[in-house]
């Protein structure tokens, strides 16, 4: 066929695009603003539930976008968005021109910026730090506060920038507590020494194994779970940080001193992505995310025909589930083809 | 005759634990309570002897019951016990007629051969040399089964035996030795001077056609000398002290005393009568499906001896009861057990002294903190008049179609009935004593005997087994305490109710409260006759199975009771039956969560097949009615 | 106080620093599946002595988690030992040997449990 | 702690403040306890600043109390408020200077609920108009006078005679900061730097020397409650809160705390004296009590005015230490002085807490 | 009996306070009563969510509502956006309305805080005026404040107030029509019904409890209100 396929994002859902259309014998562009492909896996160490490897992940992902027919341009971002009757014409901001049959948005998500909880005092407070920042320690190898040495207590706090209406987010990002429940663990395998609290509203394990991984972080690792939204966190004098959250099961504020806080950032609709929404007049939810045709038969759909959403950039979505979303996003492309062809 | 040193550990030992079992034994009958002494001395001078006698020698000796339940174990201890003792007997006699003198001290009867090293010449006594080698022959083949059951328990069919401490190695060697070695002592001397029958003569002539055979003999008799002596001194401070005791127990059992609920001369005497044969660890499901056994009750016994903290131990264990009824020795193991859990609470506790060669009774009272009356909230509950009471009990609340079943067959009955916790009551208390919390139970005991006092009424029915051994062991009622499946079957006999046959085939699993626990065991298959057709399973009567879900032990997991009601789910529907009938709430539901067919109360049963008479449709009708309005 | 008519109010916060969890220690090694439970409330809503008596078992396992142990030294008195609570616990928590532990663990401890 | 951080959040919170000719009104609790911080704030502004500051003759309390106190319904309240609006709109002002946080929060939280719901401004408007025949602008300006002083701080900082640094150490003052919850708790957005890391007082303290303390009560109520307070049979919950804020910044060692709330001041500092009485407890350093000011007299201090017209002697704890940190002259004599001549002068019993 | 979630719905403050409750807790965290009362207002808020008539009424009888000290900080934090304290303010008007309020040892205490703020509001035009109040009603206010009310005058004059005086300033006398005004007000905005409740509710409380109370503060019931802590309050 040789149509031509502009994939804008590369991370998971749009390498995972990008491989699939190429499969299928399109040409295809894969458009990444970063240095390199792979989006959010590359920040992440071990994945839930089965605390696979991310890189393992990565290299599948890799290899995907081998094939010759796919022109990865890393570094580059779309400045203008033309849409025909019969295509698309976008500009990359050295006025690259991209002829598109199709685009396939895959810009992603970005998580919530803590800092914007100033309760937290993420960026006030030195051992305030979020979950992405902890999966960093784990990459080097080392948890450390920010004088060197290792905490002895860790507090993990649900729903940052999810669920609240202050942060502007109603929605659940639906990953953070199995992240959660998966990082508590890891703290623990780190530091056997320590003690690890996780403070939710609602432990929402909906996925394959999630529950048992919760399950595992009772039984074997003896992580506390207390059910309450932290209201705030200060310093202390000797840099501990001190909680107050209401332990709602015991009906009971609690005050509590950690030397580590983590907070569960959740997940929005990336920056890239709303500039593409401003640029191509691509409608968005309430929710700030894309928003598909339809959110049960045709949630990669747009409200621009030849357009196609895959991945995060719809809703949150674990990985399985971007994979198959971008998967299924190919699958409507071809049909658009055959369609627009007959 | 000069003297020979050699015999002196014998005699040691031997006069040794001759003293011992003296002292002891009057200990123990001076920490007797005065009715038991009196009960003991009638026993021992009355018509109880003879049957003690006749006991001693079928169990102690012939092991009677482990024969009946484990042959090859049975020979191997009865060879051991028997043997000896026959050898002892014989040995004694042929002292007494071939010696140089009669009544000679015992050593000379032991070791005959060596004094009388050319005894044998003649036909008569080559005969007796004959019987003599017999009974050694006979010994050393149970002491070889003994040996193989050390290496390989299946050699005696077991799958588990005992495990042992150093102490206990230590005196079974000698044991094990003191049979070889006098084998090969007499041989040599045999041999020496060609006497000896068709063991000793044989291995003797073998033996002397390459050794000096009378100088190699003496060592042998040292070994044979000194394996007993160390045995004997050892005995007591292992399990082979059930050698003499098991005889006081016989008498003591056959004189009418009791284990009771404290500690005392009869527990102790029965726990130092437990040979550790490991029947019961044989007999125990938490070994068989749980994959536990380091609990049971030949590890209590033994824990209880060498004082050991047995709170593990005692709380572990399903008290199915399964145990007691297989024990040789006849041991009360649950009821010894439930002293163990009650300790803290009992003021009679024992404690080793003498380095263990003695056990003495502690006078201390161990009390716990007096926690007051735990449950004062309790309100005051009167209870309307009936002839007869429906006790539904914690668990069949749990199982709503037992309690509808029942009333349903109340409510035919047309007996003047009336539900004491039909909006839920207090727990009848057995949960609390199975803890070893007596005190606490007693105060729910009161709180219930009151509202069955009040109720005036003449008969207590209850669904659960559990309830229903409490109600009439530990309960001061005027009243008759029916299971429903007793109750049930006296309306089918009255001819009161009238069923129509389900054609069903069933199974039914004995629940241990209501079998082993109380011996109930013809009515509730009498009453399944009477609607379905009963196959019997591998597991019937008292050696049903107990379904895992016991309130007995309180240490169990999930993951472990539901192991076992699988296993006993696979034995109750090998015949795939319709239905798997039981009469225990408890059992229900434990059964039910491990098997896809259908798990059903007895009155379940009943009440599908029960034929209501016209005039009580609308009480029937009613309940249904309820029953939808999900008052019930 | 008389001076000035009012005493100054004690805090009734959990103090996570300050409390003694021992107990909660205790059980966890005599019961390790003490550490599963979610606060579903199923025990409570089953219990005997919850029929009669404020008494909830779902909220003693969390008090005693925290090293809040007085109430549930005083409360623990309540229950019969049915066994109910054990039967309906959806994550197999050994509720029966929970409250016999914690017991026996106040009986140990006495006052050092606080 | 990292002050970016902070910096980052005060920068989001900046709101409009108006540059001259406000409309002020006074504060129930500050004319009975701290009379001379109101004068000192007119004066700053008059003298200092040469501002345009109108104040009412007719205008009275917001009921803001009664109102918290819940024996004033809301309508009331609001026709009370809009009562306010209209002196001023009579007066031709529409910058709105409360001088009590109280206020500042009920008239920001009417102004919320009439955008919200306008079919309730109305009612007022009409209730205001049955009651008093009067009309009224809403005010287009609205600021609490710290507000003000803090627009300012700079312009007092150029004149100060006086700076918050110990005068000895050359070290800056260690101030706690306390703002009133009605400040920002409830809008955020109209309070300088939000409600969790407040600037409104920190850039005064820092524009005038000194160095604000972070400490982990900082964000907790002094303990009004309003009714909490005005019991007799309810103050152990008062002055329990008050309790927790010094035991969590005693380790910090501050030299000073600084308020902008009315109640706020005058519990802080009679709590620290009743607490002694009842525990022997003090709280500040070398056995002193922690010396407590409105955010007026910090800044008349700074200006070099006299203590005692400050009304410094009107504080139960002592205010001496930080005037002797800062190198501030002032006559002892003075102090209790009730400045009519030939009258005797009466010391009160045991003041110096 | 009249369904009490509906009158709350009338009340502005409880529109504004209450959306979904998820019950995070975020409220009674940071509370500063629950901190030292026994008071949740998470638990209050369901409660008022689940709609339940009798346990409402229960509620409006209880000593609970009137922990709150209306700080405000509940709404700072909430994630779903409601202000707890506001629903506690139209729960305790609601109190007053009904007459509910003297069923509690807090809730009767609103007569003091009518007789000395409410009274002051009519008779000055301010919600405190102290002269006169002393250290017999306000020990904690300590020596200081008797070397005040001593020197009333004086130490008001030298800081510049115009105590009693016209014109503005501190203190400055409110003038009469604007006296009349603020009366008016009270009057046409149920402001005095207010107060006439809490006068007719806690007199018909006094006899009850065969206390006596003639007006003013200088009575048995006043003193008892005012003084009164059974300590079941707290921890």
């Amino acid at each position: 066929m040789g149509k031509h396929v502009v994939v804008i994002g590369g991370g998971t859902a749009g390498m995972e695009a990008a491989g699939q259309l190429a499969k299928e014998g399109f040409e295809v562009s894969l458009v990444e603003k970063e240095e390199e492909t792979g989006g959010h896996i590359k920040d992440w160490y071990k994945l839930f539930p089965d605390r696979r490897n991310s890189s393992e992940i990565r290299d599948y992902l890799e290899k995907k976008v081998t094939s010759k027919s796919i022109r990865i341009m890393t570094g580059t971002y779309i400045e203008k968005f033309h849409s025909y009757r019969d295509g698309f014409s976008l500009f990359t901001q050295d006025g690259t021109e991209l002829k598109a049959d199709a685009v396939v948005v895959a810009t992603g998500f970005d998580l919530f910026k803590s800092e914007k909880k100033e309760e937290y005092g993420y960026g006030i407070y030195d051992n305030v730090i979020t979950s992405a920042d902890l999966e960093a320690m784990f990459r080097k190898g080392k948890i450390s506060m920010s004088d060197g040495m290792t905490p002895k207590t860790v507090g993990f706090v649900h729903c940052v920038g999810s669920r609240d209406e202050k942060a502007g987010n109603f929605y659940c990002s639906k990953l953070c507590c199995v992240t959660a429940v998966k990082q508590a663990i890891e703290v623990r395998e780190h530091l056997p020494e320590s003690k690890v609290f996780s403070f939710y509203m609602d432990m929402r394990m909906g996925g394959a194994y999630y529950e048992e991984l919760y399950r595992e972080a009772q039984e074997v690792w003896g992580i506390n779970f207390i059910r309450g939204k932290v209201s705030e966190a200060s310093e202390s004098i000797n840099n501990k940080i001190v909680i107050k959250v209401e332990d709602t099961l015991a009906g009971r504020p609690l005050k509590m001193e950690l030397d580590m806080l983590v907070l569960m950032a959740g997940m929005e609709m990336s920056e890239g992505g709303n500039r593409i929404a401003a640029l191509s007049g691509l409608k968005k939810g309430e929710n700030r995310f894309f928003a598909p045709l339809d959110h049960h038969f045709a949630n990669n759909l747009s409200n621009v025909k030849g357009v196609f959403f895959a991945g995060t950039c719809t809703a949150p979505m674990n990985i399985t589930e971007t994979i198959s979303h971008a998967r299924s996003a190919v699958s409507e492309v071809i049909n658009y083809f055959n369609n627009t062809n007959s | 005759m000069h003297f020979e040193p050699f015999i002196i550990p014998f005699n040691i030992g031997l006069y040794f634990i001759l003293i011992y079992v003296v002292t002891r034994s009057i200990v123990w009958f001076m920490e007797l309570s005065r009715p038991d002494k009196l009960r003991l001395q009638r026993g021992f001078f009355g018509k109880a002897f003879g049957q003690s006698l006749k006991e001693i020698f079928l169990e102690s000796l012939i092991h009677r019951k482990i024969l009946k339940t484990n042959p090859r174990l049975g020979y191997m201890h009865m060879s051991l016990a028997f043997g000896w003792f026959l050898l002892i007997l014989f040995g004694t006699i042929e002292a007494d007629v071939f010696g140089e003198s009669h009544l000679n001290a015992p050593y000379k009867a032991i070791f005959f051969k060596f004094f009388n090293p050319d005894h044998g010449k003649t036909a008569f006594e080559a005969a007796y040399a004959f019987m003599m080698d017999f009974i050694l022959a006979f010994i050393l083949s149970g002491l070889l089964i003994a040996i193989l059951k050390r290496f390989s328990t299946k050699a005696v069919g077991m799958k588990k035996t005992t495990k042992l401490k150093t102490i206990d190695k230590v005196a079974l060697t000698s044991l094990w030795l003191i049979f070889p070695s006098r084998l090969i002592a007499e041989s040599l001397t045999s041999g020496a001077y060609g006497t000896g029958s068709f063991l000793t003569g044989s291995l003797g002539s073998l033996l002397a056609s390459f050794l000096p055979a009378r100088e190699a003999a003496y060592p042998f008799w040292w070994l044979y000398s000194l394996s007993l002596g160390t045995f004997f001194v050892l005995l007591p401070l292992t399990r082979y002290l059930h050698i003499p005791t098991e005889l006081f127990l016989i008498f003591m059992r056959n004189s009418g005393i009791s284990t009771g609920d404290k500690a005392g001369t009869f527990s102790e005497v029965q726990v130092h009568s437990c040979s550790s044969c490991g029947i019961c660890i044989d007999q125990c499901q938490l070994n068989s499906s749980a994959g536990i056994n380091n609990i049971q009750s030949a590890y209590l016994m033994n824990a209880i001896r060498n004082n050991d903290d047995t709170g593990e131990i005692a709380q572990n264990c399903l008290l199915c009861g399964r145990c007691d009824l297989k024990c040789p020795v006849g041991i009360e193991l649950s009821p010894i057990r439930m002293i163990q859990r009650r300790n803290g609470e009992s003021q009679f506790n024992y404690a080793n002294t003498w380095k263990g060669y003695f056990r003495n009774r502690q006078n201390q009272v161990v009390q716990k903190p007096t926690s007051g009356n735990a449950y004062d909230y309790l309100p005051e509950k009167d209870s309307e008049n009936a002839d007869v009471l429906y006790f539904a009990g914690c668990m069949t609340h749990l199982t709503p179609s037992i309690k509808n079943a029942m009333t349903t067959i109340l409510d035919a009955s047309g007996l003047n009935w009336s539900f004491i916790d039909e909006n839920g009551g207090v727990c009848c208390g057995r949960p609390l004593m199975l803890a070893g919390q007596d005190k606490e139970a007693r105060e729910l005991i009161n709180y219930n005997s009151q509202i069955i006092w009040k109720s005036g009424a003449h008969t207590l029915v209850t669904s659960c087994p559990i309830c229903y051994k409490v109600f009439r062991e530990s309960y001061y009622l005027d009243v008759e305490v029916l299971h429903h499946t007793q109750f049930i079957n006296n309306l089918i006999e009255e001819g009161s109710v009238k069923m129509n046959f389900l054609n069903k085939r069933v199974t039914y699993h004995t629940p241990c409260e209501l079998g082993r626990g109380s011996g109930v065991y013809d009515e509730p298959k009498d009453v399944i006759r009477h609607v379905a057709r009963l196959e019997s399973t591998g597991f019937d009567d008292e050696n049903s199975l107990c379904c895992g879900g016991s309130l007995g032990n309180i240490k169990l997991s999930s993951v472990k009771r539901r192991k076992i009601a699988f296993d006993v789910t696979a034995e109750l529907t090998k015949c795939n039956p319709d239905y798997v009938t039981t009469a225990c709430p408890l059992c229900k539901k434990t059964l039910a969560q491990a098997t896809s067919t259908r798990v059903a109360d007895i009155s379940e049963l009943v009440a599908e097949a029960i034929v209501i008479p016209a005039a009580k449709k609308n009480k029937r009708q009613n309940l249904l009615v309820r029953q939808s309005a999900g008052i019930i | 106080m008389d001076k000035f008519g009012f005493a100054i109010s004690k805090g009734r916060q959990i103090d996570w620093e300050a409390n003694n969890r021992k107990v909660a220690d205790f059980i966890r090694e005599n019961e390790p599946s003490f550490k599963l439970c979610i606060a579903c409330g199923g025990c409570t809503a089953t219990c005997t002595a919850g029929k009669f008596t404020e008494f909830s078992l779902r909220e003693l396992n969390i008090l005693i988690h925290r090293g809040e142990n007085t109430k549930p030294m005083n409360d623990l008195k309540k229950c019969m030992l049915c066994g109910k609570c054990t039967l309906v616990c959806p994550r197999g928590v050994n509720t029966r040997n929970v409250v016999f532990s914690a017991r026996k663990a106040f009986q140990i401890f006495g006052d050092d449990a606080f | 702690m990292k002050l970016e951080g902070k910096k980052a959040i005060w920068s989001e919170y900046q709101k409009e403040i108006a540059d001259d000719r406000f409309f002020y009104v006074r504060s129930c609790v500050r004319q009975n306890f701290f009379p001379g911080s109101e004068t000192t704030f007119l004066k700053i502004m008059r003298k200092e600043l040469m501002k345009d500051i109108y104040e009412h003759p007719c205008h009275t309390t917001c009921t803001g109390i009664g109102y918290h106190g819940d024996i004033v319904p809301v309508e009331t309240a609001m026709t009370v408020v809009a009562r306010q609006f209209s002196l001023m709109t009579e007066a031709g002002y529409e910058n709105l200077l409360p001088s009590c946080i109280t206020s500042f929060g009920l008239y920001t939280e009417i102004l919320d609920t009439w955008h919200h719901f306008p079919e309730v401004e109305e009612k007022i408007r009409k209730q205001l108009r049955k009651a008093t025949g009067r009309e009224f602008i809403k005010p287009k300006n609205l600021a609490h006078a710290s507000d003000v002083i803090y627009k300012f701080r700079k312009e007092i900082s150029a004149k100060a005679k006086f700076r918050l640094i110990n005068k000895n150490t050359g070290e800056p003052l260690k101030v706690v900061d306390h703002i009133g919850c009605h400040y920002a708790k409830m809008f955020p957005s109209k309070g300088i730097g939000g409600a969790e890391y407040p600037y409104v007082l920190a850039g005064m303290v820092e524009e005038w020397g000194g160095k604000v303390i972070d400490y982990p009560e900082r964000r907790h109520c002094c303990g009004f409650g309003f009714r909490q307070y005005l019991v007799q049979a309810n103050r152990g919950f008062s002055i329990a809160c008050s309790k927790e804020k010094f035991e969590s910044m005693k380790p910090f060692k501050p030299d000073m705390i600084i308020t902008n709330c009315p109640g706020c001041p005058m519990f802080l500092d009679r709590w620290q004296y009743v607490i002694n009485e009842m525990e022997g407890k003090r709280y500040g350093q070398n056995g002193e009590s922690i010396p407590v000011f409105t955010y007026e007299e910090v800044a008349g201090l700074v200006l070099g005015y006299n203590p005692w017209d400050l009304g410094l002697q009107m504080h139960q704890t002592d205010c001496e230490p930080v005037l002797d940190k800062m190198g501030i002259e002032y006559d002892p004599d003075e102090k209790y002085n009730t400045s009519i001549p030939d009258e005797k002068v009466k010391i009160p019993g045991l003041v110096n807490v | 009996m009249e369904n009490y979630l509906e009158l709350l719905k009338q009340d502005i403050r409880f529109e504004e306070g209450l959306n979904a409750c998820m019950n995070c807790g975020v409220c009674t965290a940071i509370c500063p009563a629950a901190e030292f009362y026994n008071y949740d207002p998470r638990k209050i808020i369901d409660l008022v969510q689940s709609g339940d008539n009798n346990e409402i009424e229960k509620l409006l009888k209880s000593e609970e509502i009137w922990y709150c000290g209306e700080c405000m900080s509940c709404k700072t934090r909430c994630p779903r956006g409601n202000a707890p304290g506001l629903v506690i303010m139209a729960l305790r008007g609601l109190s007053q309305e009904l007459g509910f309020f003297v069923e509690s040892e807090k809730g009767r205490q609103q007569l003091a805080v009518k007789r000395t703020v409410g009274q002051w509001i009519l008779d000055h035009g301010y919600c405190l005026y102290l002269e006169g109040v002393g250290t017999d009603l306000h020990p904690e206010q300590g020596p200081v404040w008797d070397w005040i009310q001593d020197n009333y005058r004086e130490v008001f004059h030298r800081l510049g107030a115009n105590y009693q005086g016209e014109g503005p300033g501190i203190l400055r006398k409110i003038p009469v029509e604007a006296m009349e005004e603020i009366r008016k007000i009270f009057e046409v905005t149920g402001g005095n019904r207010r107060y006439e409740k809490i006068e007719y509710y806690s007199k018909k409380k006094a006899e009850e409890m065969n206390m006596k109370l003639d007006e003013g503060i200088d009575n048995e019931y006043f003193r008892y209100i005012y003084k009164t802590n059974n300590g079941s309050h707290t921890k």
